[in-house]
């Protein structure tokens, strides 16, 4: 069951990851972009790493996504 | 979708260059995928059994590569005080922001007790289950995330965070000098840490006052990095 | 006295100073100067020392992280401590005609700025490298930026994402050397290395070689050096200059002495390090902003120190730490006082050289500029001469081609500079240094003098020390044997 | 059928290489970003997409199935068959240093747009001569 979750989560996020870049709206690529960090946790707890798996959800998907959010707000708010 | 532009004669030979770059590497490491059974690791871990903690992971961030995590706070510290100088803005006025709706004041109120303690609980069990100081201090940190968007009128106690801030900064440091004092290595673990206490709270000496500290660092410098990446914008 | 605490008592001054802050504007400024001065008396308190010191950080080194203080790595201590006091001291002076704003924050930065830089040279755990060299990457972003015009925050962005990808080809080497060997210390990654398979040896030294080429500023790596140089400003590229390369230099051929003893790609560095030389002193050719120019001419620098370091042979590396020396502190030379006549005359295009008034400083940049070059009786000549001299004895006659072409082109700028400087034109008004600003200057213009009329005095050190640093078997002996 | 397929791929040697093989992909398509995009924030994002696919690859790689996570309870009462625990600590420390540098470029973009109204990373450039 392992083997499925760990590939099945790749292919995923190989799809995600690829998305998150050709997408036109920076918005959506944003959102993409939060599907990596949610993925990676999952890979990470299946990997038996709870520790980095908890740092990934609050960093990789929440503070990252908070940083781009912010940055897409102040690059378009005098445009 | 215009797939003759997407397809530019740039994107193709990034794509070649990458994919060259990232085949070789891939390919060396296929043929020669050995993991080695003798690793530092699990020397570590056979040393975690009498020095250090239950969490064997919060050992060796803490203890055994102690030394990484002082360098990976000052990382942070020297972040969050590059953004403070880059995004302060004197000539800032305080703009009106919009009014933010009634249920996102309403639950911020009520969630930010519990997302509070839900951060100080990561952090002080950090060394028992997984979590810690980072992911407790960033935990925190999203709970004043929270509390400055969802309020007009609320103000980042800034001077108490800078006290806490840096009280945990020179206590890590001070730390580190007395091991060094008594036990002639930076960092070396001078309190009592009996391992027959091993799973209790009050275990494993200054590992969990060293993640705890770790943990107050990490959660002022994120509020301050979130409050700055945040309100940069509010002027004109 | 243990050498940890040229890295915490830095970092411990960096988390003080809001309570530093309280003393008032000066309070900081001189905290920081008096704690720079003791680290450097401390640098200067371990020349004599007989043996290498190993200090243990938590647990014993293969396991945990240690700090190795010998001959090699204590030169390069003290190069950089002496240096940073006296960058501190004379911006206590330069502050007068301009300050930095928030000036607490730049104190911080340098200090961090000296810690990692000593961090790099000192640590023993290639994790603990990583860290230090994001340490030092992170001061000099902001350092860069410091300023916040378009152009600074440009050269911050394009210097913050080159160091970022650097950082990823340097963490993929890392893991590949963990999973493979199963250390991160470096002596037992050294004594493993010849171990693996060929191709897995090839690609470890290439991800190396890539993560720190782009940090070491070495050819085809190093576009990005002279935006960095001309967006941040003046004083702080003399910091860029003589401190951050010299630290990542240092640590990139610690490293490369460690895993390839034999110098398997030696000649390709070689060739790499002459080539980069002529490339830059080529470009500098065309050069008129004097921060540009002096840029290339860093990289040119840094080029012939890196072909001189890839030569596996103690002479040669005699010549370069004489190099590192006489480079250094010219450089530093060299900014500090573009800093005055940036303030001064509001311009760095190199036509400013003739029109400015100011005897004294133009005569103490040109003993700099000369040293740079090469010429007798300066401490660049030296160096250059030593790695020459070695280059004909190891018959790398194409190397020695390469770089004395490019010797004969970095005079041609230096010389038109010199002439500007030296001749007699309408000047403008007169540029009048403080006291303790001349005084600094002569002596560093004095440091160069004395190692280039009398080289005798430090050849003995200088060829110990080259010793030591090729010496990858006692440095795995001291540390794995310290294990018992 | 399914059962068949579900026990080739709980072998040790094909979870290797199925992390192997997807991390590689990531790191190809955030090179490919980091190549070819040219809006600062894509840039950054390629950059964070490498650096993950590096975390999933070190932490892939030196899991074993067999082991339990790193820390003691549910009955384990000693540090035998766990997994490696160097290599989470070195990647909890990445992963900071990673964000502390991300969020330190995205301050430099967003005040270099305040000044020039550039996004465009190949339109930077102040400094040509």
């Amino acid at each position: 069951m392992i083997g499925f979750i760990i590939l099945f989560t790749f292919i995923a996020l190989i799809i995600v990851a690829f998305a998150a870049l050709v997408q036109k709206k920076l918005e959506d690529s944003i959102i993409l972009f939060m599907g990596i960090g949610l993925g990676s946790v999952i890979l990470f707890f299946t990997f038996n790493a709870p520790d980095v798996a908890l740092t990934e959800a609050v960093i990789g998907s929440g503070v990252s996504t908070f940083i781009f959010l912010t940055a897409l707000k102040h690059l378009r708010s005098e445009q | 979708m215009n797939l003759k532009r997407k397809l530019a004669l740039s994107d193709i030979s990034g794509f070649a260059l990458a994919s060259v770059l990232v085949l070789t590497i891939f390919n060396v490491i296929l043929q020669n995928s050995l993991l080695t059974q003798n690793s530092a690791g699990n020397a570590l871990l056979a040393l975690s059994s009498h020095e250090g903690v239950a969490n064997a992971v919060t050992t060796v961030v803490v203890y055994f590569r102690g030394f990484d995590t002082l360098g990976e706070i000052a990382v942070l510290f020297i972040a969050s005080l590059g953004i403070g100088l880059i995004l302060e803005n004197p000539h800032a006025k305080q703009g009106k922001k919009e009014e933010s709706n009634f249920m996102l004041k309403t639950a911020a109120k009520l969630l930010f007790p519990i997302i509070l303690l839900f951060g100080i609980y990561i952090m002080v069990y950090g060394h028992l289950s997984p979590g810690g100081g980072f992911q407790g201090g960033v935990i925190i940190a999203s709970g004043v995330l929270l509390l400055l968007i969802s309020s007009n009128n609320f103000h980042m106690p800034h001077k108490l965070i800078a006290i806490l801030e840096t009280f945990a900064g020179i206590s890590y440091v001070f730390i580190g000098l007395i091991g060094l004092l008594l036990l002639d290595t930076f960092l070396g673990n001078f309190l009592p840490h009996d391992i027959s206490q091993m799973g209790m709270l009050f275990s494993g000496g200054i590992i969990p006052i060293i993640y705890i500290i770790v943990g107050i660092k990490v959660g002022s410098e994120m509020s301050f990095i979130v409050q700055n990446l945040l309100q940069r914008g509010e002027h004109d | 006295m243990s050498s940890i605490l040229f890295i915490a008592l830095p970092l411990l001054f960096a988390f003080c100073v809001p309570l530093l802050e309280k003393l008032g504007r000066n309070g900081v400024a001189y905290a920081s100067t008096l704690m720079q001065i003791f680290l450097a008396a401390l640098a200067f308190s371990f020349f004599g020392l007989e043996h290498p010191q190993l200090e243990i950080i938590a647990i014993a080194p293969p396991l945990g992280i240690s700090f190795v203080l010998d001959q090699a790595s204590v030169f390069f201590v003290a190069l950089f401590s002496s240096l940073m006091t006296l960058f501190s001291l004379y911006y206590l002076w330069q502050r007068k005609i301009k300050s930095y704003k928030n000036e607490a924050k730049f104190f911080i930065l340098l200090n961090t700025l000296l810690a990692s830089a000593v961090g790099l040279v000192l640590s023993n755990d290639i994790f603990n490298i990583y860290v230090f060299f994001e340490i030092a990457g992170i001061s000099a972003y902001i350092l860069t930026a410091y300023e916040k015009n378009a152009k600074a925050l440009e050269a911050g962005i394009k210097y913050l994402l080159t160091g970022s990808v650097a950082s990823i080809f340097l963490v993929l080497a890392i893991m590949l050397i963990y999973i493979n060997i199963g250390s991160l210390n470096l002596a037992l990654i050294a004594q493993n290395f010849e171990t693996l398979p060929y191709n897995l040896k090839v690609l470890i030294s290439l991800l190396l070689f890539l993560g720190f080429g782009f940090k070491v500023e070495i050819f085809p790596l190093n576009f990005w050096v002279s935006d960095v140089y001309e967006g941040s400003s003046t004083l702080i590229n003399g910091l860029f200059s003589a401190i951050v390369v010299k630290a990542y230099l240092f640590v990139f051929f610690h490293i490369l002495y460690l895993l390839l003893p034999s110098g398997e790609f030696s000649h390709f560095l070689i060739y790499l390090g002459a080539l980069s030389m002529l490339v830059s002193q080529i470009v500098a050719l065309k050069q008129t902003n004097l921060k540009r120019l002096f840029a290339y001419s860093s990289l040119g620098q840094v080029g012939l120190l890196f072909a001189a370091f890839s030569m596996h042979d103690s002479d040669a590396i005699m010549g370069a730490f004489f190099i590192v020396f006489a480079h250094s502190i010219a450089k530093m030379i060299l900014f500090l006082s573009l800093s005055n006549i940036e303030e001064h005359y509001k311009s760095v295009d190199i036509s400013i050289l003739q029109k400015i008034n100011a005897p004294y400083l133009g005569f103490i940049m040109l003993i700099a500029m000369l040293s740079i070059l090469g010429i007798p009786l300066l401490a660049g000549f030296v160096g250059k001469f030593l790695i020459l001299k070695s280059m004909a004895l190891d018959g790398l006659f194409g190397a020695m081609a390469i770089i004395l072409i490019a010797s004969l082109l970095e005079s041609v700028y230096y010389f038109k500079l010199s002439g500007y400087l030296t001749q007699k034109e309408e000047r403008g008004t007169l540029l009048s240094l403080d006291l303790v600003q001349k005084i600094l200057l002569s002596f560093l213009a004095l440091l160069l003098v004395t190692a280039g009329t009398a080289p005798f005095l430090v050849l003995d050190f200088a060829a110990h020390a080259a010793n030591v640093m090729l010496d990858a078997q006692s440095y795995i002996a001291l540390i794995l044997g310290a294990v018992q | 059928m399914i059962e068949i397929i579900l026990s080739y791929l709980n072998q040790d040697i094909v979870i290797q290489k199925i992390v192997l093989i997807g991390s590689m992909s990531l790191l190809l398509i955030g090179l490919f970003g980091l190549l070819t995009q040219r809006h600062i924030i894509k840039v950054f994002m390629s950059v964070a997409i490498m650096e993950s696919s590096l975390f999933l690859f070190f932490i892939g790689s030196t899991f074993n199935k067999n082991f339990t996570a790193p820390i003691l309870g549910d009955g384990h009462v000693d540090f035998i068959h766990m997994n490696d625990p160097i290599p989470h600590a070195m990647i909890l420390t990445a992963i900071v240093i990673g964000m502390a540098v991300l969020a330190l470029g995205i301050s430099f973009a967003i005040e270099y747009f305040k000044l020039t109204s550039i996004t465009d990373i190949d339109r930077m450039n102040e400094m040509k001569n």
